[in-house]
């Protein structure tokens, strides 16, 4: 029997948890012997090296792992890869991305461009003089976190500056940056404290769905939930109804399932066979795709409708 | 001994992992009487009472109350049946204001509606009756009802433990060396305390290694050694120098002053 | 009787002065004393002090009845926690559960209703038993196990977070399903306006809950044997405190407090969320701290927790607003609570 | 003079007979004693007992000199740290920001290097000198200004922490960076192989840093001293211990032992990570109560501490191994904990 | 006075934030004689003690050695200088050894390159010096020098408390109050240790409120009162009755034994 091991950030956001029933469902549906591993909280890079060393120990086939530390953690990754096991980062993209055999991942960048194209369109001239709040995910600054980031203001049309880091742009658009640790709790705090700085927010980009719903509580408390577009990224079930009940504008849609079954089918194959996954044409890594998820298309912005979105949902 | 003790007790066994502090004792206190309890260090003298006033619970052994067997799970039942106790550590709360020592256990809740729903103390009548009890035992150089007791200096500490044990007292009061750190004038003040308490009816235990003190109040003396009562003598009829000669073994007990 | 001992016979005579106490030196020395004898009066000036330097700092956009109210909103449940946890610590013990408990109890809670299908009224009540039941765990395991609170709290920590995670299988109930199936769930979100103030539910919550905790802590025998225990179980015990008993009901009430945190939790977040509250812990401890309360028990106010808290409100929107990295905040933070108990320790040593 | 009182004449002929000690009463109450006797007993036991259940539950994968050498390296970090918090520890303190301090020195010997331009030695040698330098801060601020412990260092935690970040901008070295410019700061990564069985440099490190503080602790007067000063500060200062310059010492000595860890924490993720480190100070504080050191200071023995992290590593790595949900590995750890202190406890009261 | 004192202190002033513990309070030990030190409690005799053995800092005043100004910052300053104290509460570790605790900040290292590199203690030269000092003061009914202290009786920690003492004191020994808590036997065994350690040419501060006691073995009786000293007696010179008066302030010390 092939042995194979999911390691995700944590076990406690449900993209990971999704993405660990799907990739359980898969290995069974293959005959293949999946254990998965996951750090305490978001950065526990620490806990993933040990995950790593036990797969090893472990005598798996393959690694399947969304990195907390993306740089940190590739010695550790390495170290598996001499060991002979096949490394596929999913989700999140190794630094530097080769590191890994193969990378299977939503293109964040687009993503975040995607909800940025769909806010300015939406706005219409309105956009010129928005107001926009940035809820993002931890102070740290993690690849995720700035590629939607930065993908949002390119297809809103801010000045990324630095296309690496957040923060150092200048728009007068922009009303400020907080952190959410991508819950609700943390979404909601961000969103009270920017509504202070700045009352006439009217637009606001989260990193995540939960974010997203907690922002929205911010806002329903202070009687602004209707004047203000939210866009978000994940396509969790809960958050695509929640784009359908209005709560959040759009969504950019990811398949974390996807990504778990295509990584476990590779790490099959490649114990079978020995051949590894090739990344998608023209991209650096394997892209598992990305939808804009709204019932209120916008002219020049590919989208799909909440029942679809719906059917593609992961939980 | 047709009077019937007060409290007694009958073959209290302490056991604290390998040492024994108990030995099958006895004891027995009669009605108005100041009963001494003079021993050794580490004699078992501490563990007795504490096994009296349901601060132990002895592993083996009886004891009676009036007649009537009692077993005491902790100190605030005993303190229920009547029994107060001071302590050799004094067993007062540093932070806590004297008023609030006094009626610790205790307390009385406002009347009416306010006391039983609410459960509100009534501070006003505790304060006055700390008051009245502190200057009816002459121990009245207490400034403030309110001070907390780590503010007192030791001898005056000493003073609101006895005081409080005097003051609620209703069948027994122990007193466990109330003595040891005080200076001459507080430790008269301490016995006249007991002579006091003893005139007003209530049977008092003293336990205390020092012989003219002991051989000033007591009724009766008991002599504890190795964990058992091993002698009641009267004062009396004995000398300190045989008193002591027995607590520390270089004498055997006289016959009739033998333990039952 | 050999009667009084012939050297103390003087004794009748004997001058009955008391070493004289020293008249408080200086203005300075009398102000310290006063705050001594009041708790809760060091964190109040904090707190007036920093609301003044943010009033300064931002300017209008921190001085409005709205945004003072905001802090009250974001210190709720922390202030609520903050109650468990203050019983607890002047009991001299700690209880690092508090966050799992509240948590536990919120998707209990959640799950009550959409997944046991029972109406929200027993869901809630489902909630609160077993916060209180968890809290009547750690209780049992100090008082009558004789184990450190520290580390069976350490413990019950992990295994309820655990226990949580592995139950709620981190799913999220979505605040639109609460509302609709359930609103009693999200009842502490409700919020009524006084001209520009806001407040919610949860505030009023937390403030009655401080307020009534504050009555039950100085005016009620309860109360008075809770900080005896703190101050000295051994003494309390043989005075006449069941300081077993008592322990077990001071973390079984700590217990349901957080599982009440957890029901208003649900108020501020809209939603049941298994992975909120992982810093309550570490934020009501701060809260205790920076309130003057002594983590060796038996000292200190309930209202100086509740002003602690706020203080830590204060500082972190209004450095938000000033606009400086979160960072910041919790480098500020750890030196607001060194600063607390610096500040204690001062007053404490020269006025006694 | 007025000599001998009179009552005493008879104390020449005094018995001198000692209450008698009831001999050991079976075979079990023997053993408990035995155990009683030497504190890292039961930790060891544990630890055996542990691995005879993943060998039976795993088989051989477990049972591998791999995979034992592996658990080795897996506790090496934790282990190092715990060493520091063996010591704060028996001072009867407790020190939250040790893994802020080891983080914080590995940034720093990172930035040595790539950011200041320092020979890997003088980097390595300024993050030593940072992490002492933060834990004689804990010292000063623990022993001169008399502040509990468990504030002060959850104080500094949150300092050293924001400081960290704050510093290092968040920024990740690379490994392949390292190992091209100084490779000096993965020195404990570094590994050799006897048979099948891996020992990093790091593991090597731990093992002799236990052994040598086992040493100073038992066989040098300062490590009587730091007993003495955990069993009764006040005591010890009076028999002529200078208690202040023994806690300024071990809360130094703790900073710098940190420092070093973080750099064998370069060695074991191959590059410096701002982000790791985060549960060092649970992590290490669970060790230490494992491995059956008591929080109240100046009982336990260090060794205990290296059997208590070994206990840890073996249920983590051995469940990983089953295949159980991470979860139930922290509820498990839960568990360990309140077990390991309520075998203590029992220990304690039979056999005294 | 003609001889020169050994320890002398002048002016002494210790506040406890609005406590006046020592209010400018004199002191003079003699060489060779055991000064006894009465007062009420709460008069300042710890306080004062305290001071002259470096457990405190002095606010005020100047503490001569033979002669010589010292400044003790810590108790192991003063130890150094050859002062030796038993504190009224005992000062010993109760979970180490009798031995470790009779070497605690004077251990013995190993002789050679082990001891000074290694800093290895000699446990075994510590523990037979132990035995030794013990025996040699009649206080061998200890079983085992390797005992952790709290396994002892109050009286038996004493012992290793005064022990400890006479046996490394050079210069000066103090006791506070070292028979409050024992009992009879006991208490003789520490007044002939004291007569024993001042037979061997040592000076001995006694601290006590236990007149007998006091009088029985003391040279001369300093009184302290109200934070000061207000007189030596000589108990020869004076009964036990007006040394009493004089300390409670029942009666105005003589002019000739007035402080200086
Ligand atoms: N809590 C305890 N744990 C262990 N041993 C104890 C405990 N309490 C008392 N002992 C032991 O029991 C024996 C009797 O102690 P107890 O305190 O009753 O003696 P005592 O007669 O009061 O002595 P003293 O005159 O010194 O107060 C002693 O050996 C003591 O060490
Ligand atoms: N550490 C302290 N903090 C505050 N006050 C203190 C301290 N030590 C002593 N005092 C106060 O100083 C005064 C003198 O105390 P001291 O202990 O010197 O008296 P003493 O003569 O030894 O009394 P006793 O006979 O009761 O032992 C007392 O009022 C006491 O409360
Ligand atoms: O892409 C994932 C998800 O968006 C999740 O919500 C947060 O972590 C990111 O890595
Ligand atoms: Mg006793
Ligand atoms: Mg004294």
């Amino acid at each position: 029997n092939v042995g194979a091991c999911l390691i995700t950030k944590t076990d406690t956001n449900p993209f990971f948890v999704k993405m660990k029933e799907g990739a359980t469902a898969k290995a069974a549906e293959i005959g293949v012997d999946l254990k998965t591993y996951a750090g305490k909280i978001d950065g526990d890079s620490e806990s993933q090296v040990a995950a790593i060393e036990s797969c090893i120990a472990d005598g798996a086939k393959g690694i399947l792992i969304t990195a907390s530390d993306t740089k940190g953690i590739v010695p550790a990754v390495k170290k598996a890869r001499d060991a002979g096991l096949l490394v596929i980062a999913l989700d999140t993209p190794l630094e530097p991305i080769d590191s890994a055999d193969a990378t299977f991942a939503t293109d964040n960048l687009l993503a975040g461009e995607l909800i940025g194209q769909w806010a300015k369109a939406t706005l219409g001239d309105a956009a010129k003089d928005a107001k926009v709040a940035f809820l993002d995910l931890t102070p740290s600054q993690p690849t995720v976190d700035v590629l939607r980031d930065q993908g949002f203001m390119k297809g809103f049309g801010i000045d990324v500056k630095n296309p690496d880091v957040i923060g150092d742009e200048d728009d007068a658009r922009i009303v400020g940056h907080d952190v959410t640790n991508g819950n609700e709790e943390g979404g909601r705090k961000a969103m009270e404290n920017l509504l202070q700085k700045d009352p006439g927010i009217n637009v606001v980009h989260t990193i995540n769905e939960p974010a997203a719903a907690g922002a929205y509580e911010a806002l329903k408390a202070v009687g602004m939930e209707s004047n203000v577009l939210i866009v978000s990224v994940d396509g969790g079930c809960p958050g695509v109804k929640n784009v359908k009940e209005g709560v959040i504008g759009a969504t950019s849609q990811q398949y974390p399932l996807l990504m778990a079954s295509l990584g476990i089918e590779a790490i099959k194959k490649f114990a079978d066979t020995g051949e590894k996954p090739q990344p998608t044409a023209g991209k650096t890594f394997f892209d598992t795709g990305v939808s804009l998820v709204t019932d209120k298309p916008a002219a020049g912005v590919p989208s799909i409708s909440v029942d679809e979105g719906m059917a593609k949902c992961w939980g | 001994m047709s009077v019937q003790p007060i409290l007694a007790a009958r073959g209290l066994v302490k056991r604290y992992g390998r040492v024994t502090a108990l030995d099958h004792a006895d004891f027995d206190l009669m009605p108005n009487e100041i009963l001494a309890v003079i021993g050794d260090n580490g004699a078992g003298k501490s563990s007795l009472i504490k096994a009296l006033s349901g601060a132990v619970t002895p592993d083996e052994g009886t004891i009676t109350l009036a007649g009537k067997e009692v077993r005491f799970g902790s100190p605030l039942e005993a303190r229920g049946a009547g029994i107060e106790t001071v302590y050799q550590n004094l067993a007062l709360s540093p932070a806590l204001s004297i008023a609030d020592n006094m009626f610790l256990g205790r307390e009385i809740r406002k009347p009416g509606l306010v006391g039983t729903l609410f459960r509100t103390l009534d501070r006003t009548a505790m304060r006055k009756i700390a008051r009245d009890k502190l200057t009816e035992l002459g121990l009245m150089t207490i400034q403030n009802i309110d001070q907390a007791v780590e503010t007192l200096s030791g001898g005056q500490r000493q003073g609101v433990a006895v005081a409080r044990a005097a003051a609620f007292g209703s069948r027994v009061v122990i007193l466990d060396e109330p003595t040891a750190a005080l200076g001459v004038k507080e430790s008269r003040r301490v016995l006249e305390l007991m002579l006091d308490v003893k005139r007003r009816g209530l049977p008092i235990v003293l336990i205390s290694h020092n012989m003219p003190h002991v051989f000033e109040v007591a009724d009766r003396i008991h002599i504890h050694r190795l964990g058992k009562r091993i002698a009641v003598v009267n004062p009396k009829d004995i000398s300190m120098n045989d008193a002591v000669a027995i607590m520390t073994g270089a004498m055997q007990p006289p016959q009739a002053a033998r333990a039952a | 009787m050999s009667g009084v001992q012939d050297f103390e016979k003087s004794l009748a005579r004997s001058d009955n002065t008391v070493a004289s106490f020293e008249p408080p030196r200086s203005p300075l020395k009398a102000f310290q004393h006063k705050l001594h004898g009041s708790p809760a009066a060091v964190p109040l000036i904090v707190l007036v002090l920093s609301l003044g330097l943010f009033a300064v700092l931002v300017g209008g956009k921190f001085f409005t009845a709205f945004s003072l109210t905001l802090i009250l909103q974001q210190v709720a449940i922390v202030g609520i926690v903050g109650v468990a946890q203050t019983l607890v610590i002047l009991t001299a013990g700690i209880d690092l559960s508090v966050g799992a408990i509240m948590v536990l109890s919120s998707v209990v809670m959640g799950a009550g209703v959409f997944r046991l299908g029972l109406p929200p009224e027993l869901a809630v009540a489902l909630g609160l038993v077993v916060g209180l039941a968890c809290g009547v765990l750690n209780g049992l395991l100090i008082a009558k196990m004789k184990l450190p609170p520290f580390i069976v709290t350490l413990g019950t920590w992990q295994i309820i977070l655990a226990t949580n995670f592995l139950y709620s299988a981190n799913e999220t109930v979505r605040a639109q399903d609460i509302e609709q199936t359930a609103p009693l769930l999200q009842f502490f979100g409700q919020s009524f306006r006084i001209g520009g103030a806001v407040f919610t539910f949860g505030v009023v919550a937390m403030v009655l809950l401080v307020l009534v905790m504050w009555y039950v802590l100085n005016h009620t025998a309860w109360g008075r044997h809770l900080y005896a225990v703190g101050d000295d179980p051994d003494a309390a015990e043989l005075s006449g405190v069941q300081v077993d008993k008592l322990l077990v009901t001071v973390y079984g009430l700590s217990g349901l407090i957080c599982a009440f945190a957890g029901w208003a939790l649900i108020g501020r977040l809209g939603s049941v969320s298994p992975t909120a509250g992982q810093f309550a812990n570490i934020e009501s401890i701060t809260a205790v701290v920076i309130g003057g309360i002594s983590l060796f028990g038996g000292r200190g106010s309930i209202l100086g927790m509740m002003f602690g808290a706020l203080i830590v409100g204060v500082f972190s929107l209004g450095l938000r607003l000033v606009g400086t990295d979160p960072q910041w905040t919790y480098l500020l933070i750890g030196v607001l609570i060194i600063g607390a108990v610096a500040i204690d320790q001062w007053i404490r040593k020269v006025s006694t």
